[in-house]
């Protein structure tokens, strides 16, 4: 087990799930948060900085051992994401990028096109690109015929904590992809990671899911043991559903007057 | 020689003729390890902020790291 | 959240995952598998020893600290039920009992009324009764006056796997008792364990959805992590659900020509 | 199709939507919606005469041609429902029954172990029984056992609109019995109506899912036609669900240069 | 209710249900089946004349007051899907065209990018463009900037049968534009098609779901009632949904020795 | 003869001496079509309401149906 | 004057010096009610049919509606 | 004096008279710490194995713990 590791760009990390940074109370919190989480990914947004006071960086709020993820978020063009990708790059020292560009406002939906032409812009450049994107699996082939180095497919819209709306098309893609699919976007709880694993996704990604629970840092220690769980019982391989009830035990073997009648203990 | 006018971080500021970009950083009491700075559309490396002297119309960002998803 | 613990009739747990030992290949699997799924209290059934040959005994399979819930799986009368409990108590030296009284044979479907006349006889003979019961609201108001000490609801029929096909009763269920609820029977990965905590139930028994996994001790493991996230992201309090996308972090800041027009990072 | 009818208790209907006439704004409202809904079956309480005026029956709602269906609803014993039964009666001058034995005020969740025993009582008294019940299997067959002419059971609680909770057990049930099998409670628009009949019940029994709609009389017709939809598609047989899409007609013959090169129209 | 019409392209209809004409067993039975759905809408693929023979035409099955709704599916490129388009429009004699433009072959999922730019020509060439897509809010809007006359988003894919995988998105693009919105592929059964209308769609397209169920001329009839059905609800506007039940009627007038004790009459 | 104390609906009522159901429903001014009556916990037939003398004690129910579901 | 060489829905075929598409539609034996023309990847309008010669390496789709969703 | 006829987990079985439930599980190669004994429907406590002898028609149940959940 110790050896269930994944890898993005050329770097492989033991954690499945990437965290944000934003909507925390503080930089406290965000800290506490991400080291209850265990993400060994961590996002951040690049904004310019305000020119009259210093306030803590959120960099203080991420562990020393932590792969920074960059995004573009907030860009609705192609020029502005490439532009923020290589800012970033700048700053970060690093040719990761969380590629986001959004086309609606209210649903923080992305403009899958416009995504696509930034990703290979920035693939040209020499970005390790991770796209956010819908699920969408046309988009998903052409992301990764640009040289995307992994899919992030939403699940829901962005901090809707809705969960996975859609597993069927999730699983599709998965069954298409050869980089490995990262869920973004969308998961509100536990279970919502869990299951998000279970489908056979690398990894997943989210902010406000924690950020916005009434105890960030309990829920951050729950997500990462969710997705760890999920994980699990992805490759342990899960029990068939069953329509019926089955027994367990040989049926015989009880108490009672003549031959054995009552079958031995079904499993719950 | 006059002082030049710049834009950065879309507001309009003036700084004096012969600036770099290391001066304006400096004169706003910026950090330089946590920031980058695009000129003109382009990245302006870390190296360069010092020999990149300010023209008048420059346009600059200057941008860190912040919370994000 | 060293202390976040559980009672049932005066035992306290800090796992909420209760484990069955039937359907194992092996007993050394089931010793794995319950030592992965950090069981403290494991099902047991009873049956008639066969009395031609010696064979290791399912008890080598538990770890010493736990506590044995011997269960009454298969009986279908109140009297066999009874007998079998007195029986089990006899050998467990214990006053536990996971009361079983079966109602319908392809389903496993408890028979409620006998469950609570069972359940009755034996609160009156001293015995501490979890009674498996369907989620059935008036039903378990009985089971609680005739003194159960806890309340196990099935989630989907027995050995099917099929989740917690009804979460809303579930939910219904725990507002109306005092005492542990505990799901029993359906669950069939992790996930399905995670959304059974995070309704808020105190705890989750199975034994198929570990043992018929393909692999067993790795899933058992898995289910341990998704009940302990379940209960932690019922007690972080998740998130609210939300129609739209909302964007985290002040809406200003980011590069462009003018004023800024794009939002800082929206968080996943 | 003309003669998809069927049979409770010697009647033969060939609408398969029974409604109630509780919580309409006005008689001529509740005259409306029950033309509207095509119903064959009407329900009716029975309570107390005001003694000091007069003001128009229920009765005076329902087209000649219904079938009565008094209830018990709001009895919370075997001795109430049974005098309640035997008034309505003597009143309606039919041996019908729409039993009701409820077990808990918030949920009106039936006291199924009374009803049973009720049941047992009317059926012995000349009574053609249908009594609602929770979807679960064992109590299911004993309302069968003591003679119940169909059984009812709920989808969810009464009131409360939120549809089929749990098809797999109402699924279950279908299998298991003779007699009709009618979901009583917790339709709330059409789908949920077409949904149960899919399942492949008998027929389906509503109030407020039409009485509380904005505009009930349309909602009566929208249920008249989800329910013949959901029989009709039924009995058509759906089509098996893929995992993948099917195109649909010979995959030559599209224009293009060299062999036709695309398939012929996918359908939707 | 007898003017609750909708309009695309000029043209005003009565049905909401728009059937396709593939896969099914004879041309007698395509005839049988439009004729029992009651559709007004009928789409049509365009494909290569056999040189060699002469067969019965499927304008053969179509009512003569049915409008034609030629389709480009199988269509892979731009060029493709309008040059298919042109030559429909040269036979139809109508300037409507259902727009597909696949971008992949095992889903037969649309590609959107393209999708656009072809629609952006024939809109261009005076067609009245419905253009089949993603449920994506953003490929919806480029659709609606480029004027198309609907927007046609999948339910699931094409012919898979699996219902609205996401109705969630569905009711985000409806309230997005001002086009009407038919969801396209995946309908399997009459309760898809209810849910569909409830949701808010002006319209449903549907071919494989009457075609390949066991009856397609009885499930074509379960498919207009169906489609009438989900309208009729969505008008009617259904009740809230309650967590707990709501008796109905004044809960006084049970019989009973004291003070009456029973509510009257919960409904179902 | 004194009046006679009886329960109709559970509510308390006098009655004169020697009435019937009958002449109850008809000083109540309820029509008899569309009333059953259930008398001391056992439903009392139409047909036996100009019959059935009233006795100090009696239960009655007087029912009728409403909208129900 | 020998023979030309078209390519019609893919496959290549000989038609006669001078043929129009409506000769080549009835050579095929196809009622031109049905059928639409493509020729060199434009629409050939009906009415042009029988006035359109065809000419050596033309390339023709000659299409019909068929059951589709 | 002629051997018992007793039943066993639901089979016949014959045992010596005088014969204790403690003889039966030795006999039957049972190691005692891990069964439970019924007789005639109550149980038998493990202290009064080697105290209660067997009657003629005697019905045991020896039980143990098996896999279950």
């Amino acid at each position: 087990m110790s050896n269930d590791v994944w890898s993005v760009g050329g770097h492989t990390f033991g954690s499945r799930l990437l965290v944000g940074t934003g909507k925390y109370a503080s930089i406290d919190q965000t800290r506490a948060a991400i080291a209850a989480s265990g993400a060994e990914i961590v996002t951040v947004a690049l904004r310019r900085v305000k020119l009259d006071r210093t306030k803590p960086s959120v960099l203080d709020a991420i562990p020393s051992g932590c792969t920074l993820l960059p995004n573009t978020a907030g860009c609705t063009t192609v020029d502005d994401a490439v532009r923020t990708a290589r800012l970033s790059r700048e700053l970060g020292m690093s040719e990761l990028v969380k590629l986001e560009v959004i086309g609606d406002e209210r649903t923080l939906y992305p403009d899958n096109a416009a995504t696509v032409r930034a990703a290979e812009i920035l693939v040209g450049d020499g970005f390790t690109v991770l796209p956010y994107c819908t699920a969408d699996v046309v988009t998903v082939k052409r992301l990764c015929e640009v040289g995307c180095a992994a899919v992030m497919p939403l699940a829901a819209p962005i901090g809707s904590g809705l969960g996975i709306l859609n597993p069927h098309i999730i699983k599709l893609i998965l069954e298409m992809v050869d980089v490995p699919v990262i869920v973004d976007a969308g998961v509100g709880t536990a279970s919502d990671a869990a299951v998000a694993m279970e489908l056979g996704c690398d990894a997943v990604l989210m902010n406000t899911g924690i950020a916005a629970a009434k105890e960030p840092v309990l829920m951050a220690e729950a997500m990462r043991e969710a997705v760890s769980a999920g994980r699990k019982a992805f490759r342990a391989g899960r029990m068939p559903r069953r329509a019926y009830a089955t027994a367990s035990s040989p049926e015989t073997g009880l108490i009672g007057d003549g031959p054995a009648k009552l079958p031995n203990s079904p499993v719950s | 020689m006059p002082a030049l006018e710049i834009i950065v971080n879309g507001a309009p500021r003036t700084v004096a003729p012969g600036a770099t970009v290391a001066d304006l950083l400096a004169d706003l009491g910026i950090a330089r390890g946590r920031v980058a700075v695009e000129r003109n559309g382009a990245v302006l490396p870390r190296a360069e902020h010092g020999r990149c002297a300010l023209v008048a119309g420059d346009r600059l960002e200057v941008v860190a790291f912040a919370g994000g998803g």
